[in-house]
């Protein structure tokens, strides 16, 4: 792993975090961690019309989990929910300027998209359910 | 620099250094390897490496049936192997040692066949706060199927366990369940203190050796343990062969574990009659190369000889202790004196998550763990999810120290602390 | 000589004998080694041999939790030979693949945690008359704990599995218990026509594969077998390290075997969850090395080709029962043809005790195997307490074949038969 | 090992044993197996003042065990039970010409000499039995 990579703004993304606390009334609300290092994120999302209105997380682990949120978390917001769903691990890791991170941190990286695609997921279903449930 | 004599177990330190292949190479960045993780697992030398190979190349058979000559050099030697790790920890006899996987498996060899003969509703199990899981899983699991009750001795706030309340802790105890040293805090265990009262108060004694075999002589019958369990991945031996030791009389009334060939003596349809010891507990085709393995890397510690090895990892330790509470922002875990504990130390700095430490020290050719080091419940009640840890063994030295605080130094650069 | 394609197949396994080093060594008296005891356990390649020392020399370091660079390479190549090993039974995915010591673990765990969940008195559990005492002593001590009942299905001549009764004795049975190839008869037990009946009757079926996971294709979706256990070391890998295949499903609802690290997700002093498949099986620190050598093990078993294999066993098997056969007072057991066995020949010869047989054999660099092979109720069920036994792997050749029968014409002339 | 070893007297008394069978009524009887391989032996003493007045063996096994359980129950006939006690490893396997005998078959030629001594180890404590019962 590159030591270059803890950049001055993955530092600053890591000590003062964007969107970070929790949403009043969120319209979903997903919470996951890494047990391999105990890293954890809660992703609140409000959704309209099928996009991102607005999100809010919260965790604790890495400088590499938590700035990465912060940054994904800037990044979806008006997202469409299924733009969202097509974010991959690569978009991530050039974001984060990362390409280099070793196997065991990518999952670090990745663990802010991954709970932003559970509840973005979570958001389509319930979007599914709500029109099979219209006479 | 202080007390002990840093430079002359050092100065060995170096040449046995060049006895283990690996700390020869460097890192893709091409910066020396600085292994200072051997609580995870410990390097290998030379001679441990080639005696495996050349069973395989020389005389690889299945041993205890075979007539022809390879098997019977395989099981000679598979044989010989167990009669190193005998007199290693000076048990009574070869049968008190059974060859397992693990430390793992050999604490739950005695859960499950010792433990499910011996434990019912209301009776105890005494842990102390220090365990790794696998000194708290396999007891949770015994305790939720049988009503058995775990109990906890607690630390003080160096870490050590507090042993004022033993006598009552002891109270409707069968069994104490205890590491021998700890290995995030580095805590060595009084045994010698325990084991007496456990045994007065009826209780039988599990230690895991896991960290504390590799480390210290280990004297099963002057400590007087009716168990103990070690890993050889840990003390210079391969992955996948650890060992159990267990006083005759309790491992002959104790029913077989796994079952299968080798543990048995006859085989009907309908009954079977077991093996004596050690055998009755190895079941199937052993890890013949493993035993072997051990038994060299057995060999090599005693040449090395015990006392230095302790020697040494306290020099080592003191030393490192010393520079490590110079680093600003570092927070040390566990005993304050190297006496007290065992090669390794548990740390964090500032708000560096322990993660982002290990990588930065990673880039730099340092290889320390970060986690929990599979003490989640320690962490806890330290009020801590994960530290840092360096660990020492035979091969490092006091440059490798050195090593570890320039790299903690560039991380405080890097996180500007 | 006979049908199928010997001297191509002999010729290929010139060129593969050259890579075991073991094959080119001599006995202590000068003769050449022919190594027929393949069925206890296998030799290991140059390759598996290396790789395993080159773990230890490059990247030995504890796995799946390890920042640093040799840590996540040992955590790739173990886990890397995990998605091999899944490979070559086609499992449906690595998470069906769980690590064990040898095919007697395998079983056991599956009699520990499927097995102690799923079987109550009344229940039956349906073996053969073939098996192993791995697949067997499992079951009784289960039967004896839960009030199960034990049932097998009988032998013909040939030491086939009769068929006939199959439905009959599957009903009421949970657990179909059975060797895939037997160690002792070599028998190839048709499991496509035993799985499908036994998942009608509602049984799970568990399949021995340890004597055929080494020579045979074996596709677990494709035999639609619950379980399949293989041991390494009698398949090129080194001993220590097994496989026990499970469908996810199954894996999924059983509780945890051996407990400690590795296999959780968080533990508290109170309370455990388990980690995901197939690490939730785990226990403690692998046989890392172990596995790395399984896996380049069954790299060099597709790279020879397994269809190579089988084809190469079968002739040298059919060389094997022409040659067994015109030796005077020779008694063969098992299937008459070589397509409906493995390379496994078990035989007695006139009065001569199979054990004074290996002895005169090994006198003349012969290995071959003599005793009860771990079938000790099959044998007394033929009326036997020993027979010697050749077996075939892909090293051996028709000189191998020759070698023995010189030396059992020897034996014959000392013994004056 | 070395093939020389199954000479002419050892198939001799591998094929006709001497001193097999049972003793009607004997002081004691002894059996045990050697695991390994299977083999078995079982034997019957006549002990008188101390001495094997009668031995007879039956067994299965090896040609190894079963010649070696012979030729030794030619040898101890007549011996005191003490001297029997002091029968090594070492007089076995140079009465059997097997010195170079691989070591799994060590068991096969002892099996006979461990039954005699538990036999005899047996007619002693009986005799001790029989001493602390006298008034
Ligand atoms: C049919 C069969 N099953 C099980 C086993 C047990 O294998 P292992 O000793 O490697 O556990 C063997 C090996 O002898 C075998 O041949
Ligand atoms: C104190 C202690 N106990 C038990 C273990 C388990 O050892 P293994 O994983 O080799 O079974 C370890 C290793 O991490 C340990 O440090």
């Amino acid at each position: 792993m590159d030591e270059l990579f803890y950049r001055e703004y993955i530092l600053e993304h890591y000590r003062s975090p964007h969107n970070y606390g929790h949403l009043e009334n969120p319209d979903i609300s997903v919470e996951d961690d890494n047990p391999l290092c105990g890293d954890r994120i809660r992703v609140d999302l409000k959704v309209e019309d099928g996009r991102i209105a607005d999100v809010r997380f919260e965790g604790k682990g890495c400088a590499i989990s938590q700035a990465s949120a912060s940054m994904l978390t800037d990044a979806v917001k008006g997202m469409k929910l299924e733009d969202m769903l097509r974010l991959g691990k690569d978009e991530i890791m050039e974001n984060l300027g990362a390409e280099t991170l070793a196997a065991a941190r990518i999952k670090c990286a990745t663990l802010g998209l991954k709970v932003l695609k559970a509840a973005a997921m979570r958001a389509l279903e319930r979007a599914v359910e709500a029109e099979g449930q219209r006479p | 620099m202080i007390a002990g004599t840093p430079h002359t177990t050092d100065e060995k330190a170096e040449r046995v250094r060049a006895d283990f292949p690996l700390l020869a190479t460097r890192t893709s960045k091409g910066k020396p390897l600085v292994y200072l993780d051997s609580a995870a697992t410990s390097q290998k030398p030379r001679s441990v490496i080639d005696t495996v190979s050349s069973y395989y190349e020389r005389y690889n058979a299945n041993i205890h049936r075979g007539v022809y000559e390879i098997a019977e050099r395989a099981t000679e030697a598979y044989e010989a192997a167990r009669k190193r790790v005998a007199a290693f920890f000076n048990a009574a006899s070869t049968d008190e040692i059974v060859f397992t996987r693990n430390a793992t498996e050999s604490i739950n060899l005695v859960c499950y066949t010792w433990g499910f003969e011996n434990l019912h509703a209301g009776d105890a199990i005494l842990l102390t706060r220090l365990e790794h899981h696998s000194n708290i899983v396999p007891w949770q699991l015994l305790a939720a199927k049988t009503g058995a009750e775990l109990r906890f001795l607690e630390l003080d706030g160096q870490g050590r366990v507090v042993l004022d309340d033993l006598e009552r802790k002891l109270q409707g105890v069968k069994l104490v369940a205890l590491t021998h040293v700890s290995n995030t805090l580095g805590t060595i265990v009084p045994l010698e203190q325990i084991v007496p009262a456990a045994h007065a108060a009826g209780a039988v004694v599990l230690a895991d050796g896991a960290q504390a075999a590799p480390h210290l002589r280990v004297d099963v019958r002057a400590l007087d343990v009716d168990f103990y369990a070690a890993s050889g991945h840990k003390m210079l031996a391969p992955t996948g062969i650890g060992a159990l030791f267990g006083k005759r009389a309790l491992l002959e009334a104790m029913p077989p574990f796994l079952a299968g060939g080798d543990m048995i003596r006859r085989v009907t349809f309908e009954r079977t009659t077991y093996n004596e010891l050690p055998w009755k507990f190895e079941a199937g085709t052993s890890n013949i190369s493993g035993a072997i393995g051990l038994g060299a890397a057995v060999d090599y510690l005693q040449t090395l000889d015990m006392t230095w090895v302790r020697e040494h990892e306290v020099a080592l330790t003191s030393y490192a202790l010393e520079r490590l509470a110079a680093v600003p922002h570092l927070t040390l875990y566990g005993p304050k004196q190297a006496q007290e504990r065992g090669g390794v130390a548990a740390f964090t700095m500032g708000d560096v998550h322990p993660h982002d430490l290990a990588s930065i020290l990673d880039a730099e050719g340092v290889c320390v763990r970060a986690g929990h080091h599979c003490t989640m419940p320690l962490h806890e009640l330290l009020g801590l999810t994960a530290t840092a840890r360096a660990s020492f063994y035979v091969y490092n030295t006091f440059a490798d120290v050195d090593a570890l605080i320039e790299a903690l130094e560039k991380a405080a650069r890097i996180f500007k602390l």
